[in-house]
């Protein structure tokens, strides 16, 4: 199943100097690290979190090093990037590491180097913070700066969002870290959150029976459909597609294989909110996040409705979670009932599973909250 | 008929039979606990009585049963005058061998709510069963039934006249409505936050023809239990499942609560009261005292049911639903789904909504489900919220453990909905609260 | 839907008198109920258990009712139900109720019968008990004795169990209360359970073709069948079934619509035993039991096998278990894979579940014990 | 290409051109979060470099983005030399009206284990970005590959060679082995539990062809994390998640226990610590001093996490593998399953072992998935039992929540496979322990 490097190369349009490439994988991180990452690989003690955005490990041999944790952009620029490598020359010891959301960290066994590192990035515009207990880099997608299928940027909302969250990046005053996501469409790369703000179709394809027969494998199409509501069809003489849109649940699956058949339009591609997703074992299991409200307008350049909602549900959570408790551990103690009622939110028919196992999502038990 | 002679009940008085031997049988009369074969031996015995011989005959193919690890009974078609169900017909596969007890057919009959009984009525049920049937009797079948267990065709017709007479009726049989069961609540119990009694007659009675006639897609089972302790078993095993909750806050005596940890001590309080509350409703002060966030608590009852004399449910009392519980056939095993969560249940009118909605509930059931499937199957099948429209149920966030985890769903009305529900609760479209009127 | 009582009597056997019935429904408890419990019906205050067997109950007025709950066989014969009457009316008030678990309780007013109560309870061979953390009397269904489709007795096992369980019922020294069932069939009318003991078929049913024409509606029997494993087939020129023996889960759910699906047979007709089933919505919500040994002998009169495991799983329960924890808890907390060790019993792949929602059973979190 | 004059990189050094209006996009300029707005702006405004223009257009087709609530780019095919995947192409839908970027195709580029880096090695990166593509590098993406984001189909071949040349390769894309993520683990976090990097590297670069040669059914994802925190979400976005763990007891400090009881008091640690333990395992004595009952504990991380000078994880280390985690598409969402609770990893024959088990599962991953079809679908599809036998796993209690509740199996080989288990943990064929031998 695996070939040689060089057996089949795809046909090439710059014909003249071939290289072939060295394969070289991942590369060993150890040629980046910080010398005394290095030194104590595997040989750490416990950490301390000296000031929101500041990390502080020691190793079991005493050594020390200290993390400076900064928010970024993530799209960066090359000026950017420079800039922090300027910063990391400067006011550093020159080596850097980016966190699981983006966030760059600043290495440093000088605890000297800390105060004038958090200036230098302050006054660069780089938010320090974004450890503990606090709302850390939302997960970012590609959206219309990229994708091929996007219902709504990620950037633009990222950034709108991060700018209301600013305080609570710089600040550890959650009562656990917050993890936010977001996706610019239903396939939702950006996975699960606390929060997560994702693209929700809210109409069945429009199929531009003209294009199917030349971009579709129509077989291909149908087999993606989740609940079997695209049949083949002639369709004006020409082989198309159809939906039975009694059946279809809206998902734009079909849309990747078969772009004619058009989930997206300006005015039914809409945003839900869910919360309470969770990727960690601590105490609970990780979790899938549950759905608090769609329907959302899809309003560039800064979606002023999402950042409402958004705002309610993590201050909600801000004031009534006890400490360590994640978003879904809240609610989950303090009940669904009590989280409609304490975010302002309505709970609907929408809010009743309907896809597979959706009975174990009900409520099998004389288990009530009033 | 066992036989044609001097025939009374299931069999002739005074016949003189040889003992069918049962080694095997024989083996469970030693031992602590009451023995149903020797039971079972007494009747046989009992010479005097019509049904020694045909017991006799049972004994033997019993033991034919043990022997050969396979049982020798067959269903058939018998009913009373009047009725289309409530008895369990059994013919024997083995007749030849054991002619007598060639029929041992069941009448279930319903017991009074919470199974209460005086020792008179009690010896008329003996002094009936020993006219007409076996002699025989279980109090009583897991759905709630007496079990007037072995007679002929005949014998059921007599017997259930005369039980008929002195107050009693047939329970459920095949797809109909089934004899139900309510739990001792009331009559003794603390904990009890309805009538149950009351719940269970007035509903079963109001739909006694539909136990009586079978025509069900499938059996249909109610049960009430006086709070989420649930000693009837009714979430699993019924069809609809009244549970008694309550909306206040938990009655809190501090002074029992001290008592009761100076006599556990703390860190026993610590471990088997907080940190057993499923929703760390619980915390324990450190002056003894306890605090309970009651907006959290569900109402599952642990800490009632440790601290009873400290602790009580509130009082401001109804029940909850749940609706689709039943054992594996089929989907496998299903789990009542809370369909109400709170349903005062005091006044008339509270009993009068409760019995409507009931009677809905079983409409619904012989519209919709298909044959020989039961209302959790049909709920699975049309999913939740086509349930719930079909009984004119609003959507509440304490029928799910969460709301929906899959994006799959078409939600181009989700504004409209949502403004129903801010209606409901009487807040404007955006969810604030309105201002208070004039 | 429903009839008038009248209009559609179904064929009679009997034709001379026919008596109308008199549609009575469940009686009026009141009417046999003792007066003090008639008199402070829902006004009770809290309750004791002054010692294994005995509840008194006391009223907000002060009044006071004690219970005296003694163990039957269930499936009585009128002599013993004579002599329990007998009781009632010499040592007690002559009120009675049976429990949810067929025991008898009886209910007096006056503290000074108890004793007496007792005392006559035992020389009539009624084991007083099964109130509190006791095991209480076993769910009893029907088998051989007059069920039309079972693998086993069911008041054999019953009576061999509570002979071994006699102790564990007149005291109550388990952590919580212990609720056992047995279920003569697949079907399992005995329900869920702390430990049930059900019939489990090993083969799929063996089809005497000759009487399938007769005796069965194939349709029907096709559609009950939960994985499609039945066909309709021309058998020796003659209408019958077929199953796939590789999809059938040999569940004998073909068995009671059509008995020439003979699922039955000595030797393939086995037991197995499951724990942790519950029904109260005390601290947990209720759940099902699970499997925890299958594949037992069927061996009448006394199931010693069965005996042996269900003895191995209570005391290892009794053993392990925190106050208050149902069986179901104490393994959710210590875990299946000290469930296992500490029973001595074998985990295969048998115990992996493999029907609708399984993956609801599987461990998807690096929650891990060892 | 976008120009043929003076090209160099995606276009022209030195370009004239008119800056496209941006009204809605540089509402994104302000705030106190940095804006990629103002990042674009950057490269468009540098008119020494050749991609100025080239971002120019870019920025009007974003614009006219979020003017239109439409996206604008569509697939194709590009890749470089001796690969077939790794490059995400993007061909602009509207380049009549914004032709300079109408080629937009993004170099997925695996990041140093851990995503560590020396401000060097990123000037090098910013450097061969300027010179072939847009100046616009994502830090990561949410696979952890460095998105090298925007240029032409020539660029991609340019750009690649040169990083290649630095040390760095092509991610995955399409059907294939996909860009792995590691958390920093052993580097700096005193709860990682073995050397991610390793495993990590040792895995990928041995599979590394599967990366650069799509011809999987699907993507397949490994993502590895030294602990049940689960820095990089492994279990949910991993088809294949390493996690950390330990098998002997948590080493405790009770100094540092009565320290901590001490700072924030008995309450506070009662109900963020023991009422928090999933498994109750966790006790406060009266003394304040802390048990635990280690073979309760489910290594959730949680007290370790709150009182991590007091708690560390034990010393027989290793991890677990849970496999099948993906997002939505089709089946929905699905959390990884364990199928191999413990594996110790230490010495060089563990990860031997490690890296023969990943490879039997892209095996049999790319044997038994149907065309798109993730492995937890193919495991959902087959049943954990078969998934199990195929890979030659023996079934363990940990892979379970809890074992089936559906009586819905033929379990005829029941026994034989109970002996099994007994002979694998040298017990006798009755599950008792063997004597003690010689
Ligand atoms: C740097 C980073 C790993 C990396 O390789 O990049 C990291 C680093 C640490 N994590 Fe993490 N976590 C990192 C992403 C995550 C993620 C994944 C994510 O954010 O997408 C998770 C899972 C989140 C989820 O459940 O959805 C994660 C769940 C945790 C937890 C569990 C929290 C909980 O209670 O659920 C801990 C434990 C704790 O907080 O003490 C933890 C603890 C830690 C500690 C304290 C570990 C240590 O002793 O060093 C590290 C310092 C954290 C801090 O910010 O105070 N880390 N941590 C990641 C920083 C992301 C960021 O910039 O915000
Ligand atoms: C770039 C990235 C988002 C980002 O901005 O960070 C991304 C972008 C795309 N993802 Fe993704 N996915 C990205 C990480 C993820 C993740 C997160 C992860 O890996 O941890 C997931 C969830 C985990 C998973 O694997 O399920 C993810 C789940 C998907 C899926 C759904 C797969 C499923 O089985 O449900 C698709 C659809 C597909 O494969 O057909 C998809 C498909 C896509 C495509 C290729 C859309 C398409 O089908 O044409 C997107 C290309 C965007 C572009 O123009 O660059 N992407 N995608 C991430 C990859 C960057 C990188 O290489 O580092
Ligand atoms: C008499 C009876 C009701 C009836 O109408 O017949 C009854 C009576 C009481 N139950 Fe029950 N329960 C009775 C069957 C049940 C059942 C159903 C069953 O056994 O089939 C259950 C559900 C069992 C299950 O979960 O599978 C049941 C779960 C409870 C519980 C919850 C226990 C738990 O922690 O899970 C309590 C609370 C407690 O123990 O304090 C309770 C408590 C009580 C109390 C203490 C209520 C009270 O304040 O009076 C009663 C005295 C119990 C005692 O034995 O000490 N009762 N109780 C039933 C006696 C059955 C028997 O003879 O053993
Ligand atoms: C007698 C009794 C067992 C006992 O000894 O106590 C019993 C006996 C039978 N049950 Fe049952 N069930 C009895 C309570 C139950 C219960 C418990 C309950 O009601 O709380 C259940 C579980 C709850 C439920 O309703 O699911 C129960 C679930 C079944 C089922 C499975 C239904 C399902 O949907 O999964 C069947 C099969 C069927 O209906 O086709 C069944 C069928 C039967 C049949 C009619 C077998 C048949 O199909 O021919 C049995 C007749 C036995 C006989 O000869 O008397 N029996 N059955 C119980 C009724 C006595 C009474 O009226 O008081
Ligand atoms: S979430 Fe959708 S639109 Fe956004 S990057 Fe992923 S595939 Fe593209
Ligand atoms: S949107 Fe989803 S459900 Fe509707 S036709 Fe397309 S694939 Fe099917
Ligand atoms: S269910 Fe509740 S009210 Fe009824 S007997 Fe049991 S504890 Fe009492
Ligand atoms: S009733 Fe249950 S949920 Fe409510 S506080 Fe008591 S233990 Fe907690
Ligand atoms: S469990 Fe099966 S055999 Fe036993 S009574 Fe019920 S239906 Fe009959
Ligand atoms: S035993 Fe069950 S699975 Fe097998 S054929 Fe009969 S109904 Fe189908
Ligand atoms: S997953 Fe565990 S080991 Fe890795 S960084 Fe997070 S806390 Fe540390
Ligand atoms: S690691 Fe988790 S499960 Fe183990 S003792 Fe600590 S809190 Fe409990």
């Amino acid at each position: 199943m695996s070939q040689g490097a060089t057996t089949q190369a795809p046909p090439q349009p710059s014909p003249p100097k071939k290289r072939v490439p060295i394969e070289s994988g991942v590369p060993d991180p150890k040629q980046y690290m910080h010398p005394v990452m290095v030194k104590n690989y595997g040989q750490w003690a416990y950490h301390e979190r000296p000031r929101p955005g500041v990390l502080r490990h020691v190793a079991k041999s005493g050594d020390e090093i200290y993390t400076v944790r900064a928010g970024t952009q993530r799209q960066m620029d090359v000026y950017t990037i420079r800039k922090l490598c300027d910063i990391a020359d400067q006011q550093g010891d020159g080596h850097v590491r980016f966190t699981t959301r983006s966030n760059i960290e600043y290495l440093t066994s000088n605890f000297e180097k800390v105060p004038a590192l958090i200036k230098a990035l302050n006054e660069a515009g780089f938010p320090v913070g974004g450890t503990g207990n606090s709302v850390s880099m939302i997960s970012h997608t590609q959206g219309w700066l990229h994708c091929d299928i996007p219902g709504t940027d990620a950037s633009g909302v990222v950034k709108s969002l991060m700018d209301m969250l600013h305080t609570e990046f710089i600040q550890e005053d959650m009562p656990n870290r917050v993890r936010i996501t977001t996706s610019c469409c239903q396939i939702n790369c950006g996975g699960q959150g606390d929060i997560a703000i994702n693209v929700q179709y809210t109409k069945p394809p429009k199929i531009n029976h003209d294009l199917v027969a030349n971009v579709c494998e129509r077989p291909a199409v149908v087999a993606r459909c989740p609940v079997a509501a695209i049949r083949p069809a002639m369709v004006n003489g020409k082989p198309s597609l159809e939906v039975d849109e009694k059946k279809c649940v809206c998902c734009g699956a079909c849309y990747p294989p078969c772009p004619p058949m058009q989930i997206n339009s300006a005015e039914s591609t809409k945003l839900a909110i869910w919360v309470g997703g969770k990727h960690s074992n601590a105490r609970s299991r990780p979790t899938f996040h549950k759905l608090a409200v769609a329907n959302l307008p899809n309003n560039p350049p800064r979606w002023p409705e999402v950042e409402e909602i958004v705002r309610k549900i993590l201050f909600a959570y801000k004031a009534g979670a006890k400490d360590w408790e994640r978003m879904g551990e809240w609610i989950e103690r303090i009940g669904w009932p009590r989280f409609f009622e304490e975010t302002g939110l309505a709970f609907t028919k929408h809010h009743l599973d309907t896809w597979t196992g959706a009975r174990h999502t009900m409520n099998m038990s004389a288990h009530v909250r009033f | 008929m066992v036989d044609d002679v001097k025939q009374d009940g299931v069999g002739r008085v005074g016949a003189v039979f040889d003992k069918r031997a049962t080694p095997r049988l024989d083996e469970l009369e030693s031992g602590p606990w009451p023995s149903f074969v020797t039971g079972l031996k007494r009747l046989r015995d009992s010479g005097d009585k019509p049904y020694a011989e045909y017991v006799n005959d049972l004994l033997g193919q019993l033991e034919h049963s043990y022997t050969e690890r396979l049982g020798f009974w067959k269903g058939g078609t018998v009913s009373v005058f009047g009725y289309g169900g409530g008895i369990i017909p059994r013919f024997s596969e083995v007749s030849e061998k054991f002619p007598k007890s060639k029929e041992f057919h069941t009448l279930r009959v319903m017991p009074p709510a919470g199974f209460h009984y005086t020792s008179d009525v009690l010896r008329k049920m003996c002094d009936i069963w020993e006219r007409h049937g076996s002699g025989l009797i279980a109090f009583h079948g897991q759905s709630g039934d007496i079990m007037f267990q072995g007679t002929t065709t005949d014998g059921c017709q007599k017997a259930f006249d005369e039980l008929n007479e002195i107050g009693f009726d047939l329970g459920g049989a095949g797809p109909a409505l089934r004899t139900s069961m309510s739990c001792v609540g009331h009559a003794r119990c603390e904990m009890s936050m309805y009538d149950e009694p009351r719940a269970h007659r007035e509903i079963l009675n109001e739909n006694v023809s539909e136990i009586h006639r079978p025509a069900l897609p499938y059996k249909f089972k109610f049960k009430f239990s006086g709070c989420a302790n649930d000693c009837v078993n009714a979430i699993h095993r019924a069809d609809f499942a009244v549970i008694g909750t309550w909306r206040d806050d938990i009655k809190i005596n501090q002074d029992e609560v001290k008592a009761y940890v100076a006599d556990v001590g703390r860190k026993y309080t610590i471990d088997h009261v907080v940190a057993m509350c499923p929703t760390r409703a619980v915390s324990l002060n450190d002056d003894n005292t306890l605090e309970i966030d009651n907006k959290s608590c569900v109402r599952c009852m642990h800490c009632i049911n440790v601290m009873h004399k400290a602790l009580a449910p509130g009082d401001d009392r109804g029940v909850s639903v749940l609706i689709g519980g039943k054992r594996s056939l089929k989907v496998g095993d299903l789990m009542g789904t809370m369909v109400v969560p709170f349903m005062k249940l005091e006044t008339d009118e509270d009993y009068a909504k409760l019995r409507e909605f009931a009677r809905s509930c079983i409409d619904f059931f012989a519209e919709n489900a298909l044959e020989h499937e039961r209302i959790g199957e049909t709920l699975d099948r049309i999913g939740l919220p086509a349930f719930l429209g079909a009984l004119g149920i609003e959507p509440d966030p304490n029928m799910v453990r969460h709301p929906r985890t899959s994006s799959y769903v078409r939600t181009d009305d989700f504004t409209d909905e949502a403004e129903k529900y801010f209606e409901r609760k009487g807040l404007n479209a955006d969810g604030s609260a309105k201002e208070a009127a004039e």
